[in-house]
């Protein structure tokens, strides 16, 4: 069977690839259990992403990133994730997320440096959070609070993106001391310091690195990266679940033949096989449709949706054909599951989404 | 019709005696357990005091009958009470269906007086939890290809071999083991008492997983245990069939403990939607949520009948292997569906561990592998339609 | 607990009564109905003498009350008497529905002893069959929104507007018809006896269907009809409390439907799979299919406790809307993938129309249309859950 | 919202696409309801094809055909599905089984002209009807018998595939007396001809067209062209009931707004769009595939899986969202629905596709 044609890529991100596939294998994947079983944060993964030049991967080279667009990003977050989503989340939020925000933002280049550098670790908090930031003088009084905030527990500073009272968007700026940060016993992500956020009173106004129609920008670009990305995330761990529970269905013995050779376990690997298939389709569909500069919204939107349903479910079959194992950790399909789950409720919510996309396809026109 | 069958009228509620089985059930659970299982959880600690209170209200002799101190209550009694159980804390809850479905009343139908009366007081009083001990590395779903050995020696046997994912197996203080005796692949399995005390018996790993952390899941290693022939349950050979039934049982149990994932999962989404109001009191919550939430609720009902049924069926001594099969099937995946469903309706929190949500979605993928996955269930089922 | 609860007992059989009713409705549907229900089909015809049988086997006068020659049932007798009729015919099973459960179950709680006098003895011999004219084209599951107007003239009430997808309209000896006697929204409906023979009413066009194609849906017209007073089921504008009131059981009644489509489904998929051994009487049917069987089956026996449980609430006189509407949101659409699981499983035979499955399958279809469509159920379920 | 990159099309298909939708809008479309409810066969649309020469429109130039492969194919499939699906599974059947399995066979060479011409209505009897050709001296014995065979109740003949009681396949070509046909009630494709065929007594061997490895060839193009074809034919009818769907929903109006404006309406709009577009990449990827000559068997299964899935739940939402009136026939989606459940049990079944998948993606091996 081939996965040419949609699915080929070019030599620069085969060798993106195949760099990505020896720091996985010889980093990210070994640490990966005990991380995640411990709540470790996987911050020497990040450097080394760094070290790689990594985390200005999708940031311009203006900007002092790779400039490899996001096809290039979705290939290295699959990769990442298919051994450590919490490192691939972290990832995207430096140099997706947070990265990509800042791009083009005088003020910020220093910051920017800093972050693709992994000399920073900054959290992002997107406008689903609903951070209200009101003006007094010259100071900031924030209202709201994030519940899960990727990276929040070992964070320098955070990328908050608010809205004033009036409704203009603000892109933020908070430093130590304007936010606080507790450690959160997630569902998923565990290696990647998840946290709920709270601000400090009293902020000073000059944590606005830039509103109105240039923080419209930074919304939508940062955005369009968590869809697109978040979707190349689920993407790993769903291929990871198929690979997991490929090779113990052809090992594992019953009823005298090996579990592949139940059609009803057959079946299943065909169906997380399929949708894997589907939502990698639409995902490098929107990537590609991003990288050259066109309107994929829609796009994005589907992909993220497809991926992290085909994530879920390839997490939820990979722990029933792998039985009472599967329920272990030390088979990886029920880390998968809980990750995959987990971005369903990060950045924007499924039935959002939906609403969203609504609007897109015209329903609500 | 028979005439026995002339008695029947369809009726839905629960008797005065089994309403208050449930509402002291739901007592203790709101009370001794919801406070606590988010820790218990968190740091896979077995709720040992919670146990011995379960002990003193009854519930752990539920299913012993009466002339042994028990309250000689059967299947339906358990379901309403073990729903109970597990809408607050699944690790207790499994922890008290294996000791009541399948070990207690195991010995109540197979086991003799003699048997019996050194057992069940002290199962009766929560000094022993039981502990059923049938899967092995090699035998989940396919049971019968259990490798324990039980060799006979004089008026002993010696048993051979660790025994996977035993619930309760490090806190209990008496198994049933399922052992070969022979190598006929179903009849030569037979069933045996082991006291925890006795010599050669050990616990080895203990694993790490995905939900129900509060419940021990250990192996249990036997190592040249001498058991008294006396130990023996039943014939010799009779083992795969005591199996086979007590998992009728045990898969009610189940399916009850997935009850009670499904309606807290319920109730944590209602909460979470009750919230959402306009200022003038309207919900404004979404139309795709009210929507899952109905489905969830509609299920939840209908699943609850398919399962009392069949814990009635066994109570009447009728055969019920389709129907307890039906029950765990339609319930274990509503519980994981509604789980699903609660997290990613009350998103982050809920992602966040500030929600009980995402423990009952990691405690729910349980139900579908334990006391015989989804697809044994399925096996079952279709057998029967078939045979019809 | 009140002292009625107390005699509560769970019980999922039915009583000698309606098992009996259960093996009648079971010999007219296999005997009447399913020899001829392909050909009904395929030319749309009516199955007028079908009617007249069940008729004379008192079918039609099942919720009629017994001092007006009725057989006094209630919604459990005619859920379990439906079931049957539908697995065979849900052309006929629907015509027997809305006859039963929307018209003379209506009349019987709402109507006057004058007007029962009147319209009973018609509506038990099968003369008349009942219909119900609620829709209108602007106004499907938003009824209230109905613009058939009634205007009081005198001791005369003047209906006009036509009525849309109306049941056995073309068939049915008289109506009773929701038009709005003042502009209140929902306070402004008041319910009509219509006879068919009034000068004035008149039988628009006739719908070509997917399914159902043996049960008429046509256009009732009414062009000033001038019904007297009398006439009007209980006070004017309480037209929309009777509706929904009605439709409560009405859902029932297509929630009875589903779980006939449902059964018959599963039926044909059990046949073929039956069929599919070796040479050695061994199964060699698909898992998959057999799967697919174990699921429905599983889901129907809920399904069915759900319908029931609902129905007995009605007879009981507690409230039933939340219960109803679990009932034919879980059957409708277990009726679907039902009858689409048989279609795939059978495979070309089924979609060259050699298995009554692709009958079914468009059958099917309209359960979760009418009597209010699946998201209105939803909506009343999620309503009452968030009430609780 | 862009459909371009994965959906871009060449000139070429673009002219096509143009001329199909003209003869769709002047002659297929207008038709379609009442050739549907009259069970008429709609042997003039195929005329109207054969004249624009697209019978041919798969078929390599060499063999007389367009030459134009299978993305063209499947574009001009989806094009006339949209309005009469009955009318693209019988140029599916002409063109994309039948032709394409007589390519290269010099015998056949002038049968296979006759059918591009539209001069011949052949049906078409594909591995998994199991019939079993018995050679005895001169004679052929056939067992079985087809269920449900598209154009069957109007062929001139029959191109069969068959197995020798050895299990060698065989490609036979059944004419006129050789067979006999008893038409069918049946669920979709009312308009396409559907009988069930059964077969005479003592067929002369000369009915055996190739045998050994040409046979193979000819089973492989054609279940191939199958389920590509049958993919875009689900494509169609989705995407019929997606447009039908949301103009009523934006039309209709219940509870004082457009239903489309109901979040549960706006949700299944999108459902069905994302199914769509999601079994779009797959169709479309794996006809780029074939027609690079690249294997691409589990793609194409998994394209018609994808597929005719989106159509019936787009059929099956479809009517929901037009409630009563989606029961009724003069709303189109009701024939919509039937037809894709029709699809699913035309040619492999789901579940021997899902075995097939198994073996493709490796869990059997």
């Amino acid at each position: 069977m081939s996965l040419e044609h949609n699915f080929s890529l070019s030599e620069e991100q085969d060798m993106i690839r195949d760099t990505l596939r020896k720091f996985v294998a010889d980093v990210a994947q070994p640490a990966a259990l005990a991380a995640d079983e411990e709540r470790a944060f996987v911050g020497e993964n990040l450097s080394g992403l760094a070290e790689l030049g990594l985390l200005g991967l999708p940031v311009s080279e203006e900007s002092g990133g790779l400039g490899l667009g996001m096809l290039s990003f979705s290939i290295a977050l699959e990769e990442i994730a298919k051994a450590c989503a919490s490192t691939a989340v972290l990832m995207l939020t430096q140099a997706g997320l947070c990265a990509r925000a800042l791009e083009g933002i005088e003020s910020a280049s220093e910051l920017l440096g800093e972050i693709i550098a992994g000399e920073k670790i900054a959290g992002f908090v997107g406008p689903e959070s609903g951070i209200i930031a009101a003006e007094s003088g010259d100071e900031l009084s924030l209202s709201g609070m994030v519940e899960l905030c990727i990276a929040g527990e070992k964070a320098d500073l955070l990328i908050l993106m608010a809205k004033s009272p009036e409704g203009e968007n603000l892109l933020l700026r908070l430093d130590a001391g304007q936010f606080s940060a507790s450690p959160r016993h997630s569902l998923g992500f565990r290696a990647a310091g998840p946290a709920a956020i709270s601000f400090a009173e009293n902020i000073p106004g000059a944590a606005i690195l830039v509103r109105g129609e240039a923080a419209d920008r930074a919304i939508e670009v940062a955005h369009l990266a968590g869809q697109i990305g978040g979707a190349a995330i689920a993407l790993g761990t769903a291929q990871s679940c198929i690979e997991l529970s490929m090779s113990y269905a052809k090992e594992r013995m019953a009823f005298g033949k090996p579990l592949a050779r139940q059609q009803a376990v057959s079946h299943k690997l065909v169906e997380i096989y399929r949708s894997r298939d589907a939502a990698r389709h639409q995902t490098y569909h929107a990537a590609r449709l991003a990288d050259a500069g066109q309107d994929c919204k829609a796009e994005a939107m589907m992909a993220r949706l497809a991926a992290q349903e085909a994530a879920v479910l390839a997490g939820d079959e990979g722990i029933q054909i792998h039985g009472g194992f599967g329920f272990t950790t030390e088979y990886h399909v029920e880390r998968h599951y809980r990750d995959a789950k987990t971005l369903e409720v990060l950045h924007q919510g499924p039935d959002r989404m939906r609403d969203c996309l609504g609007s897109e396809i015209g329903t609500l026109s | 019709m028979s005439q026995s069958e002339d008695n029947h009228i369809v009726d839905f509620e629960l008797s005065a005696d089994l309403q208050e089985l449930r509402a002291r059930a739901r007592a203790f659970a709101e009370e001794e357990l919801a406070p606590h299982a988010g820790d218990w959880d968190r740091k896979a600690e077995f709720p040992a005091e919670a146990i011995k209170k379960a002990a003193q209200l009854g519930f752990l002799r539920l299913t012993i009958p009466e002339r042994h101190g028990g309250l000689g209550r059967g299947s339906l009694a358990s379901c309403v009470m073990l729903e109970e159980i597990n809408a607050a804390c699944p690790s207790t809850g499994v922890t008290i269906s294996v000791h009541n479905s399948l070990f207690c009343a195991m010995l109540a139908k197979w086991g003799t007086e003699a048997q019996m009366q050194r057992c069940f007081q002290k199962l009766a009083s929560g000094e022993w939890l039981g502990a059923y001990c049938l899967s092995e590395a090699g035998a989940g779903s396919d049971a019968a290809a259990l490798q324990c050995e039980a060799k006979k020696d004089g008026d002993h046997y010696v048993l051979d071999g660790p025994k996977l994912w035993i619930t309760s197996g490090s806190e209990a203080g008496i198994y049933v083991v399922f052992a070969r005796t022979s190598e006929d692949r179903t009849r030569g399995i037979s069933a045996f008492l082991v006291e925890r005390e006795l010599a050669g018996v050990g616990i080895g790993r203990k694993e790490t997983k995905l939900g129900i952390k509060a419940s021990p899941t250990v192996e249990v290693l036997l190592d040249s245990v001498r058991v008294p022939a006396e130990n023996r349950i039943d014939e010799e050979g009779q083992g795969f069939p005591i199996a086979l039934d007590t998992l009728d049982g045990g898969r009610l149990g189940i399916a009850a403990q997935s009850l009670g994932i499904a309606r807290a999962s319920l109730g944590l989404i209602k909460a979470h939607l009750a919230k959402q109001v306009d200022a003038k009191g309207r919900s404004r919550s979404s139309q795709s949520s009210q929507w899952a939430m109905a489905d969830i609720a509609a299920d939840l009902d209908a699943a609850r009948f398919l399962t009392w049924r069949a814990a009635l069926l066994r109570d009447q001594k009728k055969p019920c292997g389709r129907e307890a099969a039906m029950a765990k099937l339609m319930t274990s995946r509503l519980a994981n569906r509604a789980a699903r469903a609660a997290v990613t309706i009350i998103g982050p929190a809920a992602g966040s561990g500030a929600s009980a949500a995402e423990r009952f979605l990691r405690d729910a993928r349980i139900t579908e592998i334990y006391e015989g996955v989804t697809d044994i269930q399925r096996l079952v089922v279709a057998r029967a339609e078939l045979a019809t």
